[in-house]
């Protein structure tokens, strides 16, 4: 950051590029350029085109106008492999992997060592993964399939999948969404390793801080314009956030003091075997319980086994006093329970169907009568919810897959939000949103559990949880081994337990 | 999957097939003797009647993201266990709620061995496929059972019509596909239809009782291909353990020539009919113009892979013209 | 450097390496529960009839499970990479017929129809190769459109016609019933087109993007690999096969008529599904296809030697392939939820 | 219920007796006859049926052959129904299954249309005629004693048949087994009726299995010519050959290798030719007049000499040819 970088020639840069699906111009114009040796964000909220540009500097897209040039020289990208060929390697926002696959065969296809005859070295592949994997400091075994990793170790991998790159540019798309602290220091340092090695590297995250601590150079883009180029330096958050949004925002962390009512959700010495063992918590009406822990702590699955999605082995869930018979999503619903999942792409939204049927879902006996459905309904549900979370978006009628990550999780959210369920559980509710419309669901979650809503968050974000939540339970290799009334929880009482380190909290192994 | 999209919004093969139905129709008014008349018609729908009606739960369960193979192997063991039955002196009466049951029974077995054991539906019915088909063998060995009553296959000839052309078989079928389009695409149960053959996994999530669903769609398929069955057994007379054999190809190229998605979660029952009517009334107007059989094969082929290319080309031209223009600008 | 960050807290290692033999033995079950139902029903038939497993009967259960082996290897390159070719019942008519039409009635080298029929078969499946990936249409529905196609043509060209063994040269038909050591040559064909596409999938880069693209074809295509000219391979391969295994058709039984194989793809697609290869793709192998194809022959032929009654023959066939492919797929679920649970208890005790 | 009827016998045409035929009547010019065999790739059904166009332009008539690419009755119907439309003077068919072909063909006789059986029949009151190769009795029987003499009359014995619901097949299976049941025949015993299909390579592995599952097995029966020739081949390269004896309907050309390589010592069949021709006379006559189809009337076929119609309007080809190395060379088809 203290060479001047105007003199050198950009390693990789965009100019005045456009790239419109249909009637959505999603870049128009936008110039960039990435230097040796410097960490570049990119910020913008939803659907501003910030992985539109990152997928046209990958060679996914192809601009409809204007050029990408390596080294100064215009090129064409006809495909994802000639911009691996140009040393650009690429951290899309959604993990895409191989679930048939080991780890070690999804960060070396296609570019196996070889030995003679032109055959697959599977040892050193596996060593080279082993090697990667200890760089970042995860525990993940390169003999392992992806199938069933959790969406964070799928991030992990397709990391591991980048540096494996040695690439001269190396482009990361939201890669800490689904990252607890622990997980995105190791990974900072990595990339400050290799940026000091004169890697080029473009970073996006809609959290801030992230930019502050990696970034020597901002851009911001708004509707696909680009707003401005700025060095760090000199940058306050609020300036960011203006340029992102186009205006002050308020306060991202809206908590309102809620009146805590009766019990609503009641789990008991739940248990899956081999996941999580004896987990018991209550949540009350009014109230935001978070549940914090590090990647793999087991979160998702104990949300899963109580929204019956898993069955669990033993124990039982309780709503409003009434056992919930195992096992049963549709039950669960029944008695008012939504799940917003973590997975929203597997889980959470059928993606070929359109953004109203997609929030329809969740309603369908009461979009009408008799079973059928009145259109009318089923629009009027989606074109609410669509406007009180700020969705943005071309028409109802698409299908959601072309809408941005963090639309995509705002459908999620009003897809859920419309049963007005009175226990509300929220996986990673704000992964891949933008700084404004997060500040947004905050404010909806805190004035609906004002409302006696009852809300389980399970959130990566520790900021996040520790302004949202009442109560904070922290869960370590499958065991809840802390539980913080709002006034402890700090980020060291929330660390100590989620590592184990906690003296409250049994050691589970 | 953008492309894919783009093209459902620019062109849809289900209302394509309608139109070539409607071409056919009308070249064969207009070339063929013999073709147009209220005779040949009620024999062609007739002759169409099983596969269509079979055609109806195979598309709900393809658009649920499955497959059943099965379908024609119950269609010739109703038929064998009909026989059977009729030969040992049970009443029609009782024949037909007994043939009926089996064929939820066979369907039972193909849901549940999907949704509990959780084997791929096609690999599940290729067995079943088997399995029925050697069931009425053993119902009805080598024999063929012929001496139904004329008072029931009256309801099953091309002769004995409603409003003077419609075969009392099709015209059942037109009410059975009335329910059924307005089932998948007007009710929340369409809807989760549509949703679980897209994505599984989150329509699981959404709450809708995903393997409850599929087994009711296999359920549903085996019970018509029983009735489909008898109404076979009758038209022809004649009650054999062969009935039938090779009408599962039959049934799912219509429903894929209607432009149904076999990954699931995409196509329409007016499509899938068209396809069905298409195939039928295609295969009548070679017939009468004395077009070989190989032909007629072939054309069939043809027909399929024009189904799912035409929409390609006329895609990628279009993309290509949209390329264009946004560069011009 | 920065590379001083705190070490990983959880427990290196623990979780996942059970995970991991966990998937692998649940991977090696699909092929070992085969073939343990083999050497079951084998052993069994033999047991009640010892000629089951004489020189002449081990000769004719390798040469009636020849030709589905050599069908279900291409037909599980082409499933693999999550697509299917229904067209390769047709495909083998065709190119017995054209075999049979080239060698009738003159002395013509084995070689040379081999070469004809592998190149009939490659040219079929070049042309489903291409629609599907070039194409990017839905393989389901093009190849059975080529299905149709292939055989309309086969039926227009033969019409009735009928080659014979008499008609056929010695050479050819050597080559069907021959043996060296007691393995017919069809075995050792079958046997040695196995081994090599067995190492291909594993050992190249090309082969395990076959998998790759199966698994996930989004990912595929992000991860640069040429997808269009791997799936055009695997419809090549698996149409040259077809072809060949149409060439042995023809030197096996001597007899070609326009039908022959008709409906054999889904005794194919079945074979490959039996033997463990995900219709889904992504996952399987060629030995399990080929065991698949093994076990479904054998049936064949064990019902007949157990002197089952012919009505009950289908039945029974039928049954037992549900058999197999639920007792294999109960089995890995069970086995699955015990390991988790025992490796459960290992952790939390360490 | 299920009280057995007939349906309606007496409102079909059926066997037209009550219209008067009148032999002297010439054979006319520019009949439309249609010809559909069981299946058209069938090899032995296209040497009938081509043999059957070239007799119908001999009289100065035409023909065609239609006809589906399954053996399936279900198909046969809709090819039946075009012929209707199309107007034909006579439909010509081998019937895959005698009853399903029933209603359409009484259709076709209400519009004067006229009905010929041949190879495979039909239920009596659907057709006019019926010309079989030869009496099915005959041929049952004739095989049996065949097959007896070449073992001495001891031994087990077994049939492969084509599918299950062959009606011919059937018919002939059932007087195979009544010749068996003959005191003569007391030292040999049927062990089992396998079914090939008519599929070459399900053939090929029946005769395999019936050979593993009985090692005493003596003699094979193969009353159809993809069976027979599917025995021969598998017989003739494997360690039961010149064990096992092999007997049935086939053709020359195809049987002509394992006669010659001593796998096979004789086996029958009429000269189909011969049925194709015979068939088309019989049509022009019924729609030249000359004949109605009932009991005892003749026609004349050309050079095959005069047939007489028999019981149930059936008109019988003759015997069946027997064929063995001697006189194998003589024949080409
Ligand atoms: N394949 C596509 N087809 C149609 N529209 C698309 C497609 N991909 C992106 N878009 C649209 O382009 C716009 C920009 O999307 P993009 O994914 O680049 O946003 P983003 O800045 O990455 O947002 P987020 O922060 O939510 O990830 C959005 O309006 C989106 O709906
Ligand atoms: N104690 C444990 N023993 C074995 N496997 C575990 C254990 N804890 C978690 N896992 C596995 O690790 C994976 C990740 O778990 P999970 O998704 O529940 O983590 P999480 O706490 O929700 O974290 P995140 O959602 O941030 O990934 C799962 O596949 C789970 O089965
Ligand atoms: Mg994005
Ligand atoms: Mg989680």
């Amino acid at each position: 950051m203290d060479q001047p970088k105007s003199a050198e020639r950009p390693v990789l840069s965009l100019e005045d590029a456009s790239k419109s699906f249909g009637a959505v111009r999603a870049l128009q114009g936008v110039s960039l350029a990435l230097f040796a040796g410097e960490a570049h964000a990119l910020a913008g909220e939803n659907g501003a085109g910030k992985s539109t540009l990152i997928k046209v500097l990958a060679g996914v897209h192809r601009p409809d106008a204007g050029r990408v040039l390596v080294d100064g020289e215009p090129v064409t990208f006809h495909g994802p492999s000639d911009a691996r060929d140009a040393g650009i390697a690429v951290i899309y926002q959604e993990p895409t992997l191989f679930p048939d696959l080991t780890v070690a065969e999804n960060i070396f296809m296609g570019r196996q060592p070889r030995r003679s005859f032109g055959r697959v070295d599977h040892r050193s592949v596996r060593d080279a993964t082993r090697a990667l994997i200890d760089r970042l400091g995860v525990d993940l075994d390169p003999g392992q399939l992806c199938r069933g990793l959790s969406i964070a170790d799928q991030q992990l991998v397709e990391i591991a999948k980048a540096l494996s790159f040695d690439a001269r540019v190396l482009i990361m798309d939201e890669p800490t969404a689904a990252l607890t602290g622990a997980e995105v220091a190791r990974l900072f340092g990595v990339v400050r390793t290799l940026r000091e090695q004169g890697t080029a590297v473009l970073f996006i995250s809609h959290r801030l801080e992230e930019i502050f601590a990696l970034c020597q150079r901002v851009t911001t883009l708004r509707d696909g314009r680009l707003i401005s180029s700025d060095t760090v330096d000199g940058l306050t958050e609020d300036d960011l956030v203006r340029r992102m949004v186009g205006r002050d925002l308020d306060e991202l962390y809206p908590k309102q003091p809620a009146r805590i009512g009766d019990t609503a959700l009641a789990v008991r010495r739940l248990t899956r075997e081999g996941v999580f063992t004896d987990v018991s918590f209550d949540v009350r009406r009014g109230e935001i319980v978070a549940l914090a822990g590090l990647v793999g702590a087991g979160r998702s699955e104990v949300v899963r086994a109580v929204f019956g999605v898993d069955r669990a082995d033993a124990g039982d869930v309780h709503v409003a006093g009434n056992k919930l018979p195992a096992g049963s999503p549709t039950a669960a619903m029944a008695a008012g329970v939504a799940l917003v999942p973590e997975d929203r792409r597997q889980q959470g939204l059928v993606m070929e169907l359109s953004i109203e049927r997609n929030i329809g879902l969740t309603g369908l006996d009461r979009l009408g009568r008799g079973g059928l459905v009145r259109r009318t309904l089923e629009r009027g549900r989606a074109a609410d919810w669509a406007v009180r979370l700020q969705l943005k978006y071309n028409r109802l009628s698409d299908p959601v897959g072309v809408l941005s990550g963090g639309n995509q999780q705002k459908v999620v959210l009003a897809k859920w939000l419309a049963t007005e369920p009175g226990v509300l559980i929220v996986d990673e509710p704000t992964r891949g949103i933008d700084i404004g419309t997060k500040a947004e669901v905050h404010r909806l979650l805190s004035s609906l559990a004002a409302e006696g809503l009852a809300v389980l968050m399970v959130s990566s974000d520790l900021p996040e949880v520790l302004a949202m939540a009442d109560r904070v339970l922290v869960m370590h290799e499958g065991r809840i081994t802390a539980e913080l009334p709002r006034a402890l929880a700090t980020e060291e009482s929330v660390m100590a337990a989620a590592t184990g380190r906690t003296a409250g909290g049994e050691k589970a192994a | 999957m953008s492309t894919k999209s783009d093209l459902s919004r620019f062109l849809r093969w289900d209302v394509a097939v309608g139109i070539l139905l409607v071409a056919v129709f009308a070249t064969g008014a207009g070339t063929t003797e013999g073709f147009a008349t209220t005779g040949n018609l009620s024999f062609a729908l007739n002759d169409i009647a099983e596969v269509a009606i079979i055609a109806l739960p195979m598309t709900l369960l393809v658009v649920a993201g499955e497959i059943d193979l099965s379908v024609a192997s119950m269609l010739g063991l109703a038929s064998a266990v009909s026989g059977k039955l009729w030969e040992s002196g049970w009443a029609f009466e009782t024949i037909v709620p007994v043939v009926l049951a089996i064929g939820v029974v066979g369907g039972l077995l193909n849901g549940w061995l999907v949704t509990r054991v959780g084997l791929p539906s096609l690999a599940v019915t290729i067995g079943t496929l088997t399995l029925y088909r050697g069931l009425a063998s053993v119902a009805l060995g080598s024999n063929a059972v012929t001496d139904f009553p004329e008072t029931y296959a009256r309801w099953t000839s091309d002769t004995d019509t409603v409003l003077g052309f419609l075969p009392y078989p099709f015209a059942l079928f037109i009410v059975l596909a009335a329910v059924t389009g307005v089932v998948l695409h007007a009710t929340g149960f369409g809807r989760s239809l549509f949703a679980t053959g897209a994505q599984e996994e989150a329509a699981y999530f959404s709450g809708i009782r995903v393997k409850r669903l599929k087994l009711l769609l296999f359920v549903l398929t085996g019970l018509l291909s029983a009735f489909a069955g008898i109404v076979f057994t009758l038209r022809y007379g004649s009650a054999r353990a062969d009935n039938g054999q090779g009408f599962e190809m039959l049934v799912i190229a219509s429903v894929l020539l209607g432009g149904v998605d076999f990954d699931g979660g995409k196509g329409t029952l007016g499509g899938a009919i068209a396809g069905v009517l298409l195939i039928g009334l295609l295969k009548n107007l070679l017939i009468l113009n004395d077009v070989a059989n190989e032909v007629q094969v072939i054309v069939t082929g043809l027909l399929l892979v024009a189904s799912v290319l035409t929409p390609r080309v006329i895609a990628a031209a279009l993309e290509r013209r949209h390329r264009r223009a946004a560069a011009a600008v | 450097m920065t590379a001083t960050v705190e070490q990983p807290t959880a427990p290196p290692g623990a979780r996942k390496v059970t995970a991991r033999s966990l998937t692998e033995t649940v991977f090696r079950a699909r092929e070992i529960s085969i073939a343990g139902c083999l050497v079951l029903l084998v052993l069994g038939t033999w047991a009640a009839n010892h000629r089951f497993l004489s020189e002449q009967g081990v000769k004719d259960l390798l040469l009636n499970a020849s030709i589905l082996i050599l069908l279900a290897v291409g037909q599980s390159v082409v499933v693999l990479t999550r697509n299917i070719d229904l067209s390769v019942g047709s495909v083998v008519g065709l190119s017995a017929f054209a075999c049979g039409k080239f060698v009738s009635g003159t002395d013509r080298n084995a070689v040379l129809a081999l070469l004809l029929g592998i190149g009939v078969g490659a040219l079929c499946g070049l042309v489903s190769g291409l629609l599907v990936s070039f194409g990017r249409v839905p393989a389901l529905v093009v190849t059975l459109g080529m299905l149709y196609i292939i055989q309309g043509t086969d039926y227009w060209w033969a019409h009735g016609q009928q080659i014979n063994a008499a008609d056929v040269p010695a050479s050819v038909l050597d080559l069907g019933s021959g043996s060296v050591l007691g393995v017919p040559y069809l075995a050792l064909i079958a046997v040695a087109v196995l081994a090599a596409a067995s190492y291909y999938l594993r050992s190249y880069r090309s082969g395990r993007e076959l998998y790759a693209i199966g698994s996930s074809p989004e990912a595929a295509r992000l991860a640069g690999i040429p997808i269009r000219r791997r799936i055009l391979a695997a419809y090549l391969f698996s149409g040259a096969v077809a072809g060949f295994a149409g060439a042995l058709w023809l030197a096996r039984f001597g007899t070609v008529v326009a039908d022959n194989a008709h409906g054999w793809e889904l005794t194919v697609v079945s074979a490959v599904v039996v033997g463990g290869v995900a219709i889904t793709g992504g996952t399987g192998s060629v030995w399990g296809a080929a065991l698949g194809a093994l076990l479904l022959t054998t049936v064949g032929s064990v019902l007949v030697v157990l002197k089952v009654d012919s009505f009950w023959q289908s039945a029974i066939t039928g049954a037992l392939l549900l058999a197999a492919i639920s007792v294999d797929r109960i089995v890995t679920l069970r086995m699955t939820s015990a390991l988790r649970k025992r490796n459960a208890r290992h952790v939390h005790q360490v | 219920g299920g009280t057995t009827k007939k349906s309606s016998s007496d409102q079909g045409p059926g066997t037209a007796s009550t219209a008067s035929a009148d032999p002297g009547a010439v054979l006319k010019k520019g009949l439309k006859l249609a010809f559909l065999p069981k299946q058209i790739n069938n090899p032995y059904e296209t040497i009938v049926d081509n043999s059957g166009i070239a007799t119908a332009k001999e009289i100065g008539g035409t023909a065609k052959e239609v006809g589906p690419s399954d053996a399936s009755a279900s198909s046969q119907v809709s090819y039946i129904n075009t012929l209707i439309q199309q107007q034909q003077d006579a439909i010509l068919l081998a019937a895959n299954d005698p009853n399903a072909v029933c209603g359409p063909l009484k259709q076709a006789m209400a519009k004067g249309i006229k009905v010929v059986a041949y190879d495979s029949d039909t239920a009596k009151d659907c057709r006019q005629l019926f010309i079989n190769q030869a009496s099915s009795e005959q041929i049952g029987r004739s095989l049996v004693q065949n097959l007896g003499k070449q073992l001495n009359y001891q031994g087990k014995i077994a049939i492969l048949s084509a599918t299950q619901n062959a009606t011919n097949q059937n018919t002939w299976i059932e007087f195979m087994k009544k010749e068996l049941a003959l005191p003569a025949y007391k030292g040999m015993t049927l062990a089992k009726v396998a079914y090939g299909d008519d599929d070459d390579q399900k053939s090929f592995q029946q005769t395999q299995g019936l050979l593993q599952a009985y090692p005493d097995l003596k003699g094979i029966i193969a009353p159809t010519t993809v069976g027979i020739a599917a025995s021969a081949r598998y017989i003739s390269s494997s360690s039961y050959k010149g064990k096992v004896v092999v007997n049935g309907l086939g053709t020359p050309n195809q049987m002509r290798k394992y006669v010659k390589d001593g796998t096979v010592a004789q086996f029958s069949l009429w000269d189909p030719k011969k049925l194709g021709r015979l068939a088309a006379y019989a049509a022009s006559a019924l729609c030249s007049g000359q004949i109605t189809g009932a009991e005892g009337q003749t026609f004349k076929a050309g050079d095959l000499g005069t047939f007489t119609i028999g019981k149930d309007g059936e008109v019988i080809l003759g015997k069946p040819t027997v064929f063995d190395t001697t006189n194998i060379d003589g024949f080409d088809f």
